[in-house]
């Protein structure tokens, strides 16, 4: 791991450790109510991408925002969200974050920034280069982080608000979760040339980091946004990632588009909580049995949060024309 | 005309692709997933394997993008078959479709065509949310030079496809993803289906029900429902609404003297709009009750399953509105 | 409130946005040339002069990009009025005006607000051509989570743009291009026209006709041109097709029980559809002809002046179409 | 000039000579007629950009594809169009080349392979690339220009294209005409990073040339189409030039976003017809009085087309409803 110079003390560590066992567990979970047929729709898993949000929102304010993505379950919780009104969201029950409205697609948290999830591809790139308009054009010091895909990378509207994110120097970080895959398709047959190029071309300054590193990715984002609060943005961040699961929970046989060997590679060497705990170890910051409770911990609150959430009440049919205007 | 079998919705529209593809070499397939992958909904499966991918061509997620390319190979002599996942995506090619391929015929005096087929879906209660369940049909059928096809069973689907294929304008079709596991007989080989020619799905004397896509079997049931307390209820699926079989359904309401005209999308300026006007207009002095519309609700479609199954009309409900019409109670 | 004074459309509209962004310091313009140019019609000239540059800011030519800018903006706390220099643009901000912007509040559970402005404009007869021609309210209509208005003179545009700002929703207004030049009284200072309540322009009682944006005076022209036939035409502006004031208009038409729908959308799925299939529905027992609609023609619009005129509907037809409903011919 | 590898002839020369000349007769014609209130609507000047139009499609054979821009006249003119269907469109009448119904925005010769001007901004971009698609899916070799100015950069769709382009080596070139506007707006202002890196950073091959100077615009062009015909393709040009007259014709009074100095500036030293007449002289391909003689024909070709458009008949009102559909 990449921690020549440790920003954080003791408690972010363990902080963030806990924040990817709390992603992991929810999306397990979750997977769980699916293959159960306890929950209605699909969902998308960030199993494997954890250190991303993780690494990222650990460096942001409450107060800075994050727009997110149809696989958004791991900005929610890294950007402060809690299991039991995200399992109500997904089970579309009244004390879900959008009251039961939105679903596992659209969950927003807005109290903690996080400007919601987007089932569009690329369809909220708009949105955060507009929250970082308005943090400059309030002259509060908020950045916005926005999450997408190597494959919303082919959405002409990344290239529209990068300019402007540019021409206007936006406090705006576009940060790209590479996990080598959109849907069924390698990312290489989708994406010409050069990703982080693209961005350069627009006179962006442009990162690859191993998304896989919690350490690495947060210490390159605490560095930008630093920077992004002073102006110097915009910025751009490819990080190299991976899913485990399929592409939602649905897609179970995918062979034919990559090989398990792969998967388990990238489990068993790239795992991004394994890396991050053997390196609390070997530095003595906690011990083994500590994560092991702490995981415990977190697997205890998950099944509370979903015993409570399946017993939930759903929204009254009253609410269903409601919220479609402000009053 | 060959044997029927049953086979669902899905296998229609591959069939369809195929049996087109085989007969016209410019005809290829382009959309997100659709080779290997033969689409999420796996509707395309095994046309890969037969046209390569060449014919059968996976794009990067850039709908605006791969719609304008499809424009463009089809005014220089291809007939594309765009794949638009889900219709919701449709905000994202309008411009394409909207300012580029349904004008070029006039806007060159005729000399340019733009023979190409957008194939995408619409219907709600897949739990998909405010952006994977609209119903945007009414949208494309405001804009002249578009051709708008809704199959309603895998009959439907199959043989407004292939028509779709072989038309010279910009067609959309929409296909009701509720019902792509959904069998009918449909007839091996060629089945052409004439654009611009409802179907009367059940003769009735009473009141005409209109329905659209998957609104045709909601009022299919209510005619059922109906038909146990004695109300003989007329069934028209116009197929395109864009053309429109105007006469066959005011024949029916001339004849039935009440209208209910059901469809899924929106009921604001919606379809239920035109149709429930043009046979106000024109079947004035027949009708012994108003015509009633039943669109979805006037809301984004909500996720959760307690909300949206309020949203989409249902045989219940066009029944009881049937019956008040019938009664005189409107 | 204060003295009245001619101004134009386009002063009206640049007088309530200068009004507004004095009141509230997080009202601001985004859009193409807004700013030293003020816009090619020149109706923001002098905006930047008083505002600066952080508040009318000019963009690149990236509608899709400025839109979504314009909604994440007004999701955190300002109120954006974007500028969309023709209502064909429209087409490429579908995606984030109808399936961000519209729904967001409603997915949100009702957390996030997205209070902005979308000002275009439509309004063919300009020799502009199919893609600056297009008059595309219907389409922002049909989707629920949008309020449109169609300001039909200088007044209007005042009022309604006003209290399109303060509204917490996205607002769409159309303003018509070719009455930009066209003068009305206007009071000085405050004019908040609220959403949803129709201007009864003359009163009458042999016919009622609606007419939407540019065809309000069509209507009252045609009004006119019937007066010397005696008869009696009441004139209706719903100002907002999306709220609807439909009381106003069937409280009128169960007066006159005729009535014509008049808009400068297509006719074909269009805002007559809705409006006319409202009044033949909910006073359907009112009615002694049936409800005429008269939108414009389903054709892209054409250039030569000699196609052009003939597309949209005028008052010499209105009248015609009156004279005949009054006279029971239709 | 740069022509140290002539690969024409001198007919070749004088062909390039006489279609720029054409175009700027036909746009001064153009002028005239709205400056008189004869032309019905608004149109855009392609005065001073004639290099461009001329040394690019000098380079395309018939069958060649363009797509062109609302400033299209010139791409019309030099892919071969004749004046006469041309005026006659602009006027709106029954024998234009759109039968009236396209005007100068939508003005379109398939039969030269010109797909039309467009009135959407970057509106071309999908038809061109499809163009080559056609090409190359139908096995001919045909090479699609799809001409566009430098606000046209700011929209997406060129980025979705150009990522398609590049994944499947389609023959089009992409030709940035950047004339220094948009509008009102300088493009400095609304164009961040550079312009050849943006296509670069797709994997595509991208060249700056002088757009002023009708050979080197040629020799570049000649060089690129044919190995876009070998599968080499996609290419990106910009190419920098200059318009003369306003955005639109009713653009009089510019001083407010460009000074006269810069407009006498171009007029006086790049002029694109000066400067290849010149180089004609000294190389002897031609005299003063030949090109003298050459302006002269032209113009007496413009004027009586001119005169016949100004005469011929509207199309007939029941062609309204017709060609909505094909049959
Ligand atoms: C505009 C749009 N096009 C297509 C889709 C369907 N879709 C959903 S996720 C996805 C793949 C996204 O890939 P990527 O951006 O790499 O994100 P990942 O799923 O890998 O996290 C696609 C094509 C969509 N939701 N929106
Ligand atoms: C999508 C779209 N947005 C805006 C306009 C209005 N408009 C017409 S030309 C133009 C400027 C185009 O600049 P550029 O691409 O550099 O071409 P130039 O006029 O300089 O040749 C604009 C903004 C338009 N026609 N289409
Ligand atoms: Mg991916
Ligand atoms: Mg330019």
């Amino acid at each position: 791991m990449n921690a020549k110079k440790p920003i954080s003390n003791t408690e972010d560590y363990l902080r963030m450790y806990r924040q990817m066992v709390r992603i992991r567990v929810f999306e397990d979970n979750a997977n769980q109510l699916y293959l159960s047929a306890k929950m209605p729709g699909l969902t998308h898993m960030y199993s494997g991408e954890e250190a991303v949000a993780v690494g990222i929102c650990e460096a942001l304010t409450v107060s800075d925002k994050i727009t997110s993505t149809h696989r958004g379950h791991g900005h929610c919780v890294a950007k402060g969200a809690s299991f039991k009104e995200m399992f109500c969201e997904l089970l579309g029950k009244e004390e879900g974050y959008c009251r039961g409205k939105g679903g596992s697609m659209h969950i927003a948290d807005q109290s903690n920034g996080n400007l919601g999830a987007n089932a569009i591809v690329g369809g909220s790139m708009g949105i955060a280069t507009g929250a970082a308009f308005t943090a400059k054009f309030l002259g509060k010091d908020d950045v916005t982080v926005c999450f997408f895909g190597d494959g919303a990378t082919a959405q002409g509207l990344m290239y529209e608000v990068m300019n402007m994110a540019a021409l206007w120097s936006l406090p705006v970080i576009y940060a790209c979760e590479n996990n080598g895959y959109s849907e069924y398709t390698k990312t290489q047959e989708i994406a010409a040339g050069s990703i982080t190029a693209r961005a350069e071309a627009f006179g962006i300054e442009a990162h690859q980091v191993d998304g896989q590193d919690v350490l690495a990715v947060n210490e390159l984002t605490q560095k930008l946004v630093a920077r992004a609060r002073k102006g110097e943005g915009p910025f751009f961040v490819e990080l190299m990632t991976y899913r485990y699961h399929g592409h939602h929970v649905g897609d179970i046989n995918r062979e034919y588009y990559r090989p398990k060997e792969e998967e388990a590679d990238w489990k068993e060497h790239r795992d991004p909580i394994k890396r991050f705990g053997a390196w609390l170890s070997k530095e003595g910051i906690a011990t083994q049995e500590d994560l092991d409770a702490m995981q415990a911990d977190t697997r205890a609150d998950a099944k509370a949060a979903v015993d409570y959430a399946l017993e939930a009440k759903y929204p009254d049919g009253a609410e269903v024309d409601m919220h479609v205007y402000v009053e | 005309m060959t044997n029927s079998r049953n086979i669902t919705l899905s296998e229609a529209v591959n069939e369809a692709i195929a049996e087109e593809m085989r007969r016209d070499p410019t005809v290829f397939v382009i959309g997100e997933d659709v080779a290997e992958a033969g689409t999420p909904f796996k509707i395309l499966s095994g046309l890969v394997e037969e046209f390569g991918t060449d014919r059968v061509v996976d794009t990067p997620i850039a709908e605006p993008g791969f719609m304008g390319l499809a424009v463009g190979a089809a005014m220089t002599g291809t007939r594309p078959i765009v794949d638009l996942m889900f219709g919701d995506f449709l905000f994202l090619v309008m411009d394409q479709l909207c300012n580029q391929a349904a004008k070029t015929h006039y806007m060159s005096g005729g000399k340019l065509n733009v023979p190409l087929v957008l194939r995408t879906n619409l219907g709600a209660t897949r739990r998909s949310a405010a952006q994977h369940s609209q119903s945007l049909h009414a949208l494309v059928a405001h804009i002249p030079g578009l051709k708008v096809a809704l199959p309603s069973s895998a009959y439907e689907a199959k043989g407004l496809l292939k028509s779709a294929i072989r038309d010279n304008n910009p067609v959309v079709i929409f296909e009701d993803k509720l019902m792509y596991n959904d069998r009918a007989p449909v007839p091996e080989g060629e089945v052409l289906i004439p654009f611009g020619e409802a179907h009367v799905l059940r003769e009735g004397t009473d009141i005409t029900l209109v329905g659209t896509s998957s609104m045709v079997q909601v009022c299919n049931t209510a005619a059922e429902i109906l038909a146990k307390d004695d109300i003989s209820a007329e069934v028209i699926d116009p197929r395109t609404i864009v053309p429109l079989d105007e006469e066959t359904i005011l024949t029916s309401v001339r004849k039935t003297s009440r209208a209910i005209v059901v469809d899924e999308g929106h009921q604001n300026f919606g379809v239920t709009a035109e149709i429930a006007s043009r046979i106000s207009e024109k079947a004035f002095y027949y009708l012994d009750a108003p015509v009633q519309r039943m669109g979805a609700m006037d809301v984004p479609v909500p996720f959760s399953p307690a909300l949206e199954d309020l949203t989409v009309p249902t045989s219940e409900g066009v029944a009881a509105c049937a019956r008040a019409a019938v009664r005189g109670e409107l």
